[in-house]
């Protein structure tokens, strides 16, 4: 495989068939690349594919029971990096080569000042001569990543400061010392659309500016799109493409690569309006040559007839919910925490509404609330024609049979000592159900089949199967009662791209094909985008904003909402040739 | 998956508490001597080929007693677990279910619970009721129903939230249901730490209180009360403690390691390896 | 910051260890004086178990307060030899007249109490009839029942009139109901003792010691030791280990005899082994089923081989009597051949008496005595079919309560202490052990009415009717055991009363 | 921030109120009349009756109940029907012996577990780690008392080293406080120490696992500098919880010791006035021993404030 590169001199990183393995089991292998001063490599990938391992390798950190063969070195620095000892890596570590990691509150030190852990790298490097220098340098790199009011932030404790700032925090710790290399891992998943551009801006205008190499691990191809320049395509443990982002993102070479593009374009629809998935990615045009312009995704969707607003099916007014927290200390009174703070909407039969928002915006809160599965403090919600609020267990009967619910977390959503075949018939189970056993076998191995999974499945347990596949088992599970409502919480975040776009298909196909109301949580704008005809946008426990899908994407009438459209990065977009 | 040999602690105390669960059992059905006979004649004798662990002060063979005490801690050891569980877990799940005023009020019970300790308890009833094995078990017992309320609750917190049982409520599954289908076998694993915990803990408890004669009264074998009947003999006859002594580490270790051995042994963290 | 903190705790820590290790090198050097030869000739600790609730037993019953007060702050008229002879204290002489019912003493000249006030017959009429009064609550005061009036006749002489002709009184007044008091010395006889005796309270430090010091104004002779410290410990072990550490120089009336062997082959220390007035007394129920019929009782007695209990439980030491006498009473004989150890005639009784199979309930007060011969005790009895199952009940709270308030038992076992107490046990049905006084009754009250000679004939043959009925086993007669520095001398070796006379004790 | 420590008190009192419902409730369940217990053998009914009027055990319940409780406010436990003193000096007297125990002790256990249960953690995987794990399991498993009479046996009977038992007040006889202070102390500490050292490690080893030690790495600090930099402060926060659970068990097992070492504490106490039923002083003790353990927890509750700052922040953020 050629380089495709010029290097003008010697590279700043040379890997060569860089090899992990936990015991006999390869978790990457045969890897190489080299990367010029200050280039921007991304490292792409699904979960499992070998590519945060490959970083900590870089900086000499793998747990002791990995084994790690091939070489790399950096330029400037005789030894070969695998091999030099702990003493002589941690003198490159933070100073040349360094790292932000993809948690910020657990990658701080809860119990340090912030100002104190950004003074600490330059003091363990003694580039600053004395401890109070180091503070006011530190300052100063909490001003230069653009934190406001540095001077206070640098006496503050991570939790008092938000996701971004602490990733901000964790950048200018990693650029204190001008390393030559920054390793990025997943920087911005945990963050936040509208914190993740600043964030992946900062980096790129930092890196920029000192010439510093970038290596960006992440799974999000618009990610790379944006921040770097050359991409290697990682598959479970190996190297299956790299080249030039154009390149790449115009003629992948590989299949792997190529459906990865597919699934990750949530923009491009098949001819029946469906996402690309891995089986048919060989149908999939790259938006850089798509001909029109990718602004018409629901072009090729089937026409759906919006219903007019007529009697809501859920209806609520003025909800608020304000919680406790668990009391941390033997004497200490409970924190209060005001989750949702008077909304109201109204969704007739048949819409597909999504509701968006960040961490925090009060989304999940409503949803479980409309769900009957947590009581609003204020207000009332009427969902198919059951008055939540203040309802008792018997009182929502009615609203059970209903409304079915598909969370975020296809592990945690699955009790792990029931049987699939159990899981799926629970809802069966309820007082005044008449489905004797073999009915309700029949009736799992019904869903089974619908939501693609084998009919063995049901003697299984929910940790023998992947995530996606749980995923259906959650899909299977709240359509067996046949309810009229589907409610669904992050129901792909936490899904690899390529199976992202199965379960999508899955839900948009089942929707229809049971003439559900939908309504759907997300952060992730396109997600919402393809599937709902109506979003409503959350911020801080309130709506801002709510309407047509199409017409708050094109023309967000309140900031917010224009603030996170600009904000979330779509393969489609970032690919698109600059104007 | 899951490897019994990745803990060698759950091996070594599952096997010290199959020993004395044996020893236990054996002791129904055969000891070399009645535990209970006195032989003068034959008082403080090292060991030998017919008293293979040697006699105590009144010439009762010191193997039998052993053997028969291991009745009596497991006796101990069982019925105060018990009385922990069934009150303990049910309140737990009770108040980590019912949330608010209930999970306020019980666990603010068990705190003050709490501030009194097993053989402080048992000091007290030992003073009401005389000092007897029951009301040994019973202060053990209770004090340490706390733990387990507090275990069962943290616990079906944690279940509760999972979205399994948000999954199980959206459909319409009754609380009582929920509690016996996903809350408890979710928390088993954790109450059985707790049992074997307190279980090493009740072993220690009774020692003590028979060491102050609140505990086991006489003549039954409790290691104990034997340690506390040895205590003359440190100087002239040093086996008539060491046996009991050696019974009684041996046992508490046996559960805690048996506690140990079952945190690692359920830990999903341990559980999933290292890649 | 962060540093700082984390190195302070080490430092903490360090610096922890450091004064733990300075702390155990200076025991170390301290302990090192210790033992061996006393620092100070005028000073003696003494090691004893259970301590007195209070100091007041007018009021406050068992053995420690006496044995702590009487002889020492506390006197009588008269009191008790080693042998068990009357001899006169703070009565120089007295007279009896009207066949025993009238008795006159003459006083000491020159006593005075701890508080200044000095001794005349208007105590004496004074602590006599305080006994009679409301203010003594001691289950004991009926022991000055008989006492009809006290007639001061001058300062020095004093007579007691009786209800009835009695020797058993004079011996009452050996006891602590004889003890003297001063009409403004009895405010807070809990805290604060006022008596005639060679020592006063310096000061009690509740939970570890009673602190006495000689009163430099004592009447009579001067005490051997100035300063004498009783010290409490919860059990024998402790004692004996204190002494070994050289904390304590005597462990009065020792509980734990296994214990003596480190002693006896030590010359630094003496053991000296004496007799006392207790005795272990194996007790049945005589008016509940099965102890109701004598030859269940009595099938008892010979079950139990006397000797191989004490020798088993109390290393051989204690005397065997065979009745419910020690021998320090004028009245006692050995009566150790009326129930010899024969388990087939208690086996053959038994059956005659339809009791084969017994199941009986043991109730065994938290006693070290107690609980070592119960159990060899229960094996005996098992060996001839009556199955005992014990059941301790804590002493003293529980074991008076349930055993000797509400008689709610089968057979116990306790160590009867008080002085003479055959009359006390026996001669009253409505004691615990509820013995049917029928047959002794007029005998007993004869005897006491007589002279010297036909009262210990007469309490003999009392003795004896007790013992054909098998009331109770008497096991064995308690020893007094005490372990001294061997540079100890004036320890009495036997306890016949309940008081430890400290005045004779002193250092060679 | 007046107003949370108000609420913390608040709170606190209330636990502390309940607490002397329970015990009273459960004292007055004794057995035994205790105006009868202190008549003693042969009294007649009229003794007892007197009796019971002067201690007052003759009123209903709740009266005495008040009695009792609006004592403890001044600091009054009353008079002891049996001693006939105040109990209130007496048991100041002997907190200060069972306090002093119990916090060397403590101190003791932690200077020693704290190291241990780090060298544990770091070097799990190696010897010197799973000898000190198995030390722990070892130390767990032996009863204090056992440990105790061991020492007893072997320190001051068979080498003569230090005293076997009793207690000195410091200022008397320092070194005759100190060297009697030992051996008590150690048996204390060391099966206490061989608890914390399992809480210490799995803290330890915890906060190994965390990221921000792993970012402390990759600044370029050494393991141990990460660790000792990083983590103990992390780790300090669930060994306290311990700690303070552990000390309530610590003053409980002092009743033990105290027995085996005569040391005239509370502990000794309480045993001599269960065996007198001297009611109200078993009361006034049991009180105080739940008083103190309320009161480890408030002091931990208020240390937490100081070395987290995110529960300082909580706290705050309430108002």
């Amino acid at each position: 495989m050629s380089e495709g590169h010029e290097f003008h001199g010697e590279p700043l990183l040379r890997v060569e068939n860089l090899g992990i393995a936990a015991g006999s089991t390869p978790l990457v292998s045969e890897l190489s690349f080299s990367m010029a001063a200050g280039e921007r490599i991304g490292l792409i990938g699904e979960s499992g594919s070998g590519k945060s391992l490959t970083a900590t390798a870089l900086l000499g950190l793998l747990p002791e029971e990995l084994a790690l063969t091939g070489s790399a070195h950096l330029r400037g620095f005789a030894p070969e990096l695998f091999t030099a000892g702990d003493k002589a890596m941690r003198g490159l570590r933070g100073d040349e080569i360094s790292m932000v990691f993809q948690e910020p509150l657990s990658a701080l030190n809860p119990l340090m000042k912030v100002g104190a852990q950004v003074a600490e790298v330059m003091l363990v490097h003694r580039t600053v001569p004395t401890r109070a220098a180091a503070q006011r340098r530190a300052v100063e790199l909490l001003a230069s990543v653009k934190i406001p009011d540095p001077a206070q932030a640098a006496g503050a404790y991570p939790h008092q400061l938000s996701g971004g700032q602490r990733q901000r925090v964790m950048i200018a710790m990693a650029l204190a010392n001008d390393p030559q290399l920054l390793l990025a891992d997943e920087p911005t998943t945990a963050l936040d659309v509208t914190v993740q551009s600043q964030v992946l801006e900062l980096i790129s205008a930092q890196v920029r500016e000192r010439g510093t190499g970038l290596l960006f691990i992440t799974h999000d191809l618009a990610v790379v799109a944006n921040m770097c320049t050359r991409v290697l395509v990682l598959n479970k443990g190996r190297l299956v493409e790299s080249g030039d982002i154009d390149t790449i993102f115009t003629a992948p070479a590989h299949p792997y690569t190529r459906a990865l593009l597919a699934a990750s374009d949530i923009s491009a629809t098949d001819a029946r309006g469906r996402l690309f998935t891995v089986d048919t990615a060989a149908g999939y045009v790259p938006p850089a040559l798509r001909t029109e312009v990718a602004k018409e995704p629901a072009a090729g969707a089937p026409e759906r007839s919006v219903r007019p607003a007529g009697d809501g099916l859920i209806t609520a007014t003025n909800l608020g919910r304000t919680y406790h927290r668990a009391r941390i200390r033997a004497f200490g009174p409970r924190p209060v925490v005001k989750a949702l703070d008077g909304v109201g909407f109204s969704i007739a039969a048949g819409e597909r509404v999504g509701i968006v928002g960040e961490s925090g915006s009060g989304k999940t809160t409503l949803l479980r609330i409309l769900a009957g599965l947590d009581a609003p403090s204020t207000g009332s919600a009427v969902v198919a024609g059951t008055e939540v609020a203040g309802a008792s267990e018997a009182d929502l009967a009615p609203l059970r049979r209903q409304l079915q619910i598909v969370f975020q977390d296809p592990m945690g959503s699955l009790d792990p000592r029931m049987k699939v075949a159990d899981i799926i018939a629970e809802p069966l189970l309820v007082p005044g159900h008449k489905l004797d056993a073999r009915g309700r076998e029949a009736a799992v191995h019904r869903m089974l089949g619908l939501v693609g999974l084998e009919p063995e499945s049901a003697s299984r347990y929910p940790h023998q199967f992947s995530g996606g596949q749980r995923q259906r088992i959650s899909i299977a599970r709240a359509l067996v009662n046949r309810p009229s409502i589907l409610v669904a919480d992050e129901p792909v975040s936490a899904l690899d791209v390529s199976v992202r776009a199965q379960v999508l298909n899955l839900i948009a196909d089942l929707v229809d094909e049971y003439a559900l109301t939908l309504l759907m949580v997300s952060h992730d704008l396109s997600v919402v985008r393809h599937l709902c005809d109506r979003v409503i946008v959350m911020k801080d426990g309130r709506i801002v904003e709510t309407g047509d899908t199409e017409q708050i994407y094109n023309n967000p009438a309140h900031p917010y909402t224009a603030q996170l459209v600009a904000s979330s990065l779509e393969l489609a977009e970032e690919l698109a040739p600059n104007p | 998956m899951r490897n019994a040999r990745r803990t060698p602690a759950l091996l070594a105390g599952a096997a010290i508490v199959a020993l004395i669960a044996a020893a236990a059992l054996l002791s129904f059905v055969f000891t070399p001597f009645d535990p209970l006979q006195v032989n003068a004649p034959a008082r403080l004798q090292g060991p030998s080929l017919q008293h293979w662990l040697g006699t105590d002060n009144l010439g009762r063979d010191l193997l039998s007693r052993i053997l028969v005490g291991a009745r009596i801690t497991l006796l101990v050891g069982v019925v105060s677990v018990g009385i922990a569980v069934l009150i303990g877990t049910p309140v737990g799940i009770w108040a980590g279910m019912k949330r608010g005023a209930v999970e306020e009020l019980t666990m603010r019970g068990a705190d003050i619970l709490l501030a009194f300790p097993a053989l402080l308890l048992a000091i007290m009833f030992a003073a009401i009721y005389g000092a007897s094995t029951v009301s040994a078990m019973a202060a053990i017992g209770l004090a340490s129903v706390p733990g387990f309320a507090r275990v069962a609750r943290a616990g079906t917190l944690q279940v509760m939230n999972a979205e399994y049982v948000l999954a199980a409520r959206a459909a319409a599954q009754r609380p009582v249901r929920i509690a016996a289908r996903h809350v408890l076998p979710n928390i088993t694993g954790m109450l059985l730490i707790q049992c074997s915990v307190t279980f090493a803990l009740a072993v220690l408890a009774e020692a003590a209180l028979s060491f102050l004669g609140l505990g086991t009264p006489p003549p039954v074998p409790s290691w104990g009360r034997m340690l506390q009947e040895s205590q003359q003999y440190w100087g002239t006859f040093p086996a008539m403690a060491i046996w009991p002594g050696l019974a009684i580490a041996l046992a508490v270790m046996g559960f805690n390691l048996l506690g140990d051995g079952l945190r690692d042994w359920l830990d999903p963290k341990l559980g999933r390896g290292k890649a | 910051m962060q540093a700082i903190l984390t190195a302070r705790r080490g430092r903490r820590g360090a610096r922890l260890a450091a004064v733990l290790a300075a702390l155990l090198m200076l025991a170390a050097c301290s302990a090192g004086s210790t033992g061996g030869a006393p620092a100070d000739k005028d000073k003696l600790v003494v090691a004893l178990t259970g301590e007195p609730v209070n100091l007041d037993f007018t009021t406050t019953a068992g053995a420690a307060i006496p044995q702590a007060m009487m002889a020492n702050v506390y006197e009588g008229l008269v009191t008790l030899d080693q042998t068990g002879a009357i001899r006169p204290l703070l009565a120089t002489q007295w007279e009896t007249s009207n066949m025993n019912k009238s008795y006159t003493f003459t006083l000491v000249e020159g006593a005075t109490f701890s508080n200044g006030a000095a001794f005349d017959a208007e105590d004496v009429k004074f602590s006599i009839e305080r006994v009679k009064s409301a203010a003594w609550l001691n289950g004991l005061k009926s022991k000055m029942d008989d006492v009809e009036e006290v007639v001061v006749n001058s300062p020095t002489s004093v007579t007691v009139n009786l209800a009835r002709p009695s020797q058993a009184w004079l011996y009452s007044m050996t006891t602590l109901v004889g003890a003297m008091f001063d009409p403004s010395g009895v405010d807070d006889l809990a805290n604060n003792p006022v008596g005639t005796g060679p020592y006063k309270l310096a000061s009690w430090a509740r939970g570890e010691s009673i602190n006495l010091e000689a009163r430099p104004d004592y009447w009579g002779a001067a005490p051997g030791i100035k300063d004498v410290s009783l010290r409490y410990f919860a059990d024998a072990i402790a004692t004996t280990n204190a002494l070994s550490s050289g904390d304590v120089d005597v462990i009065y009336n020792m509980q734990a005899p296994e214990l003596l062997s480190s002693f006896e082959s030590n010359p630094a220390y003496q053991v000296i082994e004496g007799t006392s007035n207790g005795e272990v007394i194996l007790s049945m129920n005589n008016k509940a089923k099965p102890f109701n019929d004598k030859r269940v009782r009595q099938a008892v007695l010979y079950a139990i081989d006397r000797k191989t209990v004490r020798d088993t439980a109390w290393n051989g030491l204690g005397t065997l009597v065979g009745g419910p006498v020690p021998p320090t009473d004028p009245y006692y004989e050995d009566l150790n051949d009326r129930y010899p150890f024969d388990p087939a005639k208690a086996r053959a009784l038994l059956k005659e008496a339809g009791a084969q199979d017994l199941k009986i309930t043991f109730t065994v007060p938290t006693r070290p005595y107690a609980t070592a011969v119960s159990e060899i005790v229960q094996s005996q009895l098992r060996d001839v079919g009556i199955d005992a199952k014990i059941q301790s009940a804590e002493f003293p709270a529980v074991w008076l309560d349930t055993v000797f308030t509400r008689h709610d038992y089968q057979m116990s076992v306790i160590l009867a202490v008080e002085a003479r107490d055959l009359l006390t046990m026996f001669n009253n049905p409505n004691y615990y052990i509820g013995y049917d006084n029928s047959k002794i009754k007029d005998e007993a009250a004869a005897a006491d009415a007589s002279d010297e000679a036909t009262y210990v004939e007469g309490m003999k043959n009392v003795v004896r009717t007790i013992v054909e009925d098998a009331p109770v086993d008497t096991l064995f007669i308690f020893p007094n055991i005490s372990v001294a520095k061997a540079g100890i001398s004036g320890l009495g070796a036997n306890s016949v009363t309940e008081a430890l006379n400290l005045a004779p004790i002193a250092w060679s | 921030m007046l107003v949370r420590i108000a609420g913390n008190l608040a709170r606190f009192v209330l636990s502390l109120l309940a607490a002397t419902l329970a015990v009273f409730a459960l004292m007055r369940v004794l057995p035994g009349d205790p105006a009868a217990i202190a008549a003693g053998e042969n009294a007649t009914p009229e003794v007892v009756a007197g009796l019971a009027r002067q201690f007052g055990t003759d009123r209903p319940l709740p009266v005495q109940y008040w009695d009792w409780f609006s004592g403890l406010w001044r600091g009054d436990f009353g008079v002891s029907y049996v001693t006939r003193t105040d109990i209130s000096p007496l048991v100041a007297d002997k907190v200060q012996v069972s306090l002093i125990l119990v916090t060397l002790a403590m101190a003791l256990a932690l200077a020693l577990a704290i190291p241990a249960g780090t060298i544990a953690a770091v070097r799990h995987n190696r010897p010197s780690g799973a000898v000190i794990s198995a030390a722990s399991q070892l130390g767990i498993a032996i009863p204090g008392f056992l440990l105790g009479i061991v020492l007893v046996s072997f320190f001051a009977l068979r080498l003569g080293w230090l005293p076997a038992n009793g207690w000195v007040a410091p200022g008397v006889d320092f070194a005759g406080f100190a060297s009697r202070l030992v051996l008590p102390v150690i048996a204390l500490a060391g099966v206490q120490s061989a608890i914390l050292v399992r809480y210490v490690r799995s803290a330890v080893l915890e906060v190994m696992h965390e990221d921000y030690l792993r970012t402390a790495r990759a600044k370029g600090l050494s393991p141990l500098g990460a660790l000792v930099r990083h983590g103990l402060r992390n780790a300090a926060i669930p060994v306290l919880t311990v700690t303070s659970v552990q000390f309530s068990a610590l003053i409980i097992g002092a009743v033990v010791i105290e027995r085996v070492f005569v040391i005239p504490g509370l502990g000794s106490m309480l045993l001599s006035a269960v065996a007198n039923r001297d009611l109200l002083t078993v009361q006034s003790v049991v009180m105080v021993l739940v008083a103190l353990t309320l009161v480890v927890n408030l002091l931990v509750d208020v240390l937490y404030t100081i070395v987290d700052p995110r529960i300082r922040a909580a706290a705050q953020g309430e108002r």
